[in-house]
């Protein structure tokens, strides 16, 4: 666990995870509607909606419109999910009246591959037929790629996740990029960042490619080359992102732990 | 019409061998009793579809009912892979298990389309995506008004759907409130539906986001209190999560998952005794 | 994200001269309160857009406000013909009024195709009627998996949806429970929506069959309490039946109509205003 | 208003209408499901529910499934049909969960007018550009009488609405005759049974042309031909309509009764 922490009002210390989530919370605008994949970006969205986005409408695939969870959703239909929610509709709603019509801002992804381009593979390792991993499946990955006005992925920064050619497209980024998205008939922006937890990727407007534009506290772009499986392109001067506030990181924290005293599963 | 039965006769008269079956929830109000009730009478080839196959197809895949899986996303919510779904498709333990594989989009129009007696619904996806390469159930098709090309899956008429639910009333009458994901259109677009409940309650009360699903859809009705453990039953008792965890490390492994399966499934009568086996391992919360 | 207006700045903003507008209910809540409004601020060369015309279009039809009509079925419910809807067809009276005529269950998946942001749906109907003959919005179409032959409706996207509802609550989310008809559609069909409720409410309680449109879907909500007379609203006020009987005899002559229109919706400032003159005339039965 | 009533344990006085009604509320099965008009089918249906069916399942296009109106709706989303319904549902689910997926045992449909197969108009009088009478249009008919598994027809015999010829096809019954329904492409059986004020008709099994099998007590078989705009089709033997019970009018008219009440508005 690596620790940092030097700016005023930054925090301390955090971990690099910890640092991720946050980048990402702060990607996502107040009042904006967000379709929510479950694990990282729902923590994100979830410390966003807590701190600077209190107005953003959280989405989640099971059927749930403005959702409010207090802790963290342990299953992408948890109860919490519905508990405070504005609306609670079926499963064909959520994807034909919300997601498919337009009505989603921002999709908020994870990944178990993705490559320079942005597209997901969240189907197998090694060829379909026989797999060396057979992973989950697509859920709702490819129609939130597909129709929300734009895409965050969070991913932690491995070489075997950042990968220079997907075993199986799921969901599709800038496709193979250039204008290819918009060829396929794709009217969202597509993936707009990628946060890891090394740094933030952002598509190249021309070519579609991410590009290492910020590095978080303390890593490196020899770091990000490392772990990243196709040579990664680095923008002439990248940023350096905002360490974690104090608030940001005891709100973070205060989710986690209230989520992880439901985890063990006492309360009623 | 729905008729109150209990469930052992209601598998037994209405799935077959050879069927294909619909077990459908989405994190909430899992089947369990039915699927572990299938199990128990050995239901074999069955083609199993569900959006988000869990534990419960986890189980019925790893003691060999199924022949093909038609679905979404597998895996242990909030926990990670499904490891019996895993061998059967990695090293065809313990039978080779035909997969049909489409988004969550697709196979809730799917379901949509099977409910509303149409043999194909329209959706935005997969364009683009190597899914149409290896799903042949996926085919493009033109808007006859404005041109645009769009993608068309075929409807999911399933032999027999069976969901849990809250409860049902004294006409037959079910309710599910919260989260109800796929359930009315699973039900509607089945040959045959089971229905479990929490309870029978004289007269329905309304409930935040509830449905209700007319007795006349339903063929049997069979009262399960805690049905749908180690899921959740708004209103009636929170997950399970200790059994999600737990689960990892008992189908991780071929003869951890059959000694297993033998002692709280096979080796139990019905779901009451099954709870109370899980129970005295400590593995219900409540 | 739905704000709370008053119901003449949310017309004057957002129903514009040549919108089609849908203003929908399905004999329950009607959006009266709303109709009115638009007839009081001249809106002219619509696009009304409805499943079951009744009496609120047979008036912004009377008064000249509408091109065209789109619809499955116009008449004044349980009691028989909509004159002015009538005359506009028959004798081009004010104005001639261009028809577009679907079934209801055309129309119904027209609304949800535009509410999924599809071009088209697909439905089995209209095939051996003359309905195809003088609609052009209805086209054959092959399920490319069965070869079967089905029909296609392009998707309807109002410019404006309008709807009455029961409550609001503080965030902006809309309830209507009882007969929900096609209203969720409309809203989530339409680029822009306004919904009237009877009160608004702190917090939203379950009531039976009730569906929540929630408040990002929702541009302008105003409080215009029995804004769905003549019709009724489930848990405020029933239907207004000697209202719909009198009707036929005002609307049935040029003259008395549009004296009575000049009387009591014109002539009045708004909606509760125009409920204390029918009241006067003993119009209101509640 | 003529009156009729002989037999045994049959009804002393009672309207034409009222046979009518009678005789099309025995056409329904109990335990069916019945898509119901408004009118009188709604009228026939619910008699139908509170005699000898008190198990068929109403449905109203409005999305009531299971409506047990304790007085007469007077329209189609009136509040009563949800009051007791097992269940309300919205429209496009009761036009395409329900009747287009073949849930529907029987249609009943009013008409305008009619033609020798069962075919329904509901839309215009004269050319549809420039129509002599506009009528209200299709609603739920095309549809209803497309899918459900058969459709039972009520309407008075008159000879403007027992026509040669439509004006306008708005549902299909037996099309041109012979098996032109099949050939449309419809599964179900179409109109089994037209019910008037003067008798009962049912398509010939070869032909689909409906033929005057049964009339009610007091009416000939005169009145019916010179109130059919075609050259009626008779049975050889046409049977006699069993007149209405007392308990069946009894029931009808308490139902009446009550409807009256309501519809005088007074209550709240």
């Amino acid at each position: 666990m690596t620790t940092h922490g030097e700016k005023a009002g930054a925090a301390a210390s955090y971990t690099a995870d910890e640092m991720m989530t946050v980048a990402a919370s702060r990607e996502l605008a107040d009042g904006a509607v967000c379709f929510v994949g479950i694990g990282l970006p729902s923590e994100a969205a979830n410390l966003a909606r807590a701190t600077h986005a209190p107005g953003c409408v959280l989405i989640y695939e099971s059927g749930t419109v403005g959702a409010k969870p207090d802790v963290l959703p342990l299953s992408i239909g948890d109860g919490v999910l519905a508990e405070h929610a504005d609306s609670v509709v079926s499963v064909p709603e959520i994807f034909n009246y919300w997601l498919q019509a337009g009505r989603v801002d921002v999709g908020f992804l994870g990944a178990a591959q993705v490559d320079r381009f942005g597209n997901i593979n969240t189907t197998v390792v090694g060829p379909y037929e026989s797999p060396k991993v057979r992973l989950p499946g697509a859920g709702g990955a490819p129609e939130i790629a597909a129709s929300a006005r734009e895409v965050i992925i969070m991913l932690r920064h491995k070489r075997r996740a950042f990968v220079e050619e997907l075993s199986f497209v799921t969901s599709v980024g800038h496709g193979t990029g250039g204008n290819h998205r918009a060829e396929l008939g794709y009217t969202g922006a597509g993936p707009t960042v990628l946060i890891t937890d090394l740094g933030v990727l952002r598509p190249d407007p021309e070519t579609g490619e991410l590009t290492l534009v910020a590095l978080h506290p303390g890593a490196t772009v020899e770091q990000a080359r490392e772990a990243t499986g196709w040579n990664l392109k680095v923008a002439d001067d990248p940023g350096s992102t905002d360490p974690p506030t104090e608030g940001e990181l005891q709100v973070l924290r205060d989710l986690k732990a209230r989520t992880e005293a439901a985890r063990r599963g006492t309360s009623t | 019409m729905a008729h109150v039965a209990n469930l052992r006769e209601a598998v037994a008269g209405l799935v077959r061998d050879g069927d294909s079956v619909a077990l459908e929830g989405f994190t909430h109000l899992i089947p369990t009793a039915a699927a572990h009730e299938i199990v128990r009478q050995g239901r074999r080839d069955l083609t199993l579809i569900r959006m988000t196959p869990d534990l419960i197809y986890d189980q019925m895949i790893g003691v060999g009912c199924a022949r093909k899986l038609v679905f979404s996303w597998g895996g242990n919510p909030g926990v990670g892979s499904l490891h019996r779904f895993r061998d059967a498709v990695e090293n065809g333990w313990p039978q080779p298990l035909e997969i049909e594989e489409h988004s969550h989009a697709g196979m809730a129009n799917r379901y949509v389309a099977g409910a509303s007696g149409l043999p194909f619904a329209v959706l935005r996806g997969y364009v683009g995506t190597d899914l149409p390469k290896v799903t042949p159930t996926i085919a493009p098709i033109e808007c006859p008004f404005t041109g645009e090309e769009l993608m068309a899956v075929p409807a999911l008429r399933p032999d027999v759907a069976i969901i849990h639910a809250q409860q049902a009333d004294g006409r037959g009458n079910v309710a599910v409130w919260g989260i109800s994901g796929i359930q009315k259109e699973a039900v509607l677009s089945a040959r045959r539906a089971i229905v479990t409940v929490e309870e029978v309650v004289e007269e329905l009360a309304p409930h935040p986001f509830q449905i209700v699903l007319p007795a006349v859809a339903i063929d049997a009705i069979a009262v399960e209190p805690h049905g749908a453990h180690p899921s959740y039953a708004d209103g009636y008792y929170d997950r399970d999560n200790a059994f999600y965890e737990a689960w990892d490390a008992i189908a991780r492994d071929r003869g951890m998952f059959r000694s297993w399966m033998d002692e709280h499934v096979l080796g139990t009568e019905n779901f009451g005794e099954y709870l109370r086996s899980v129970r005295a391992e400590g593995m219900v919360s409540k």
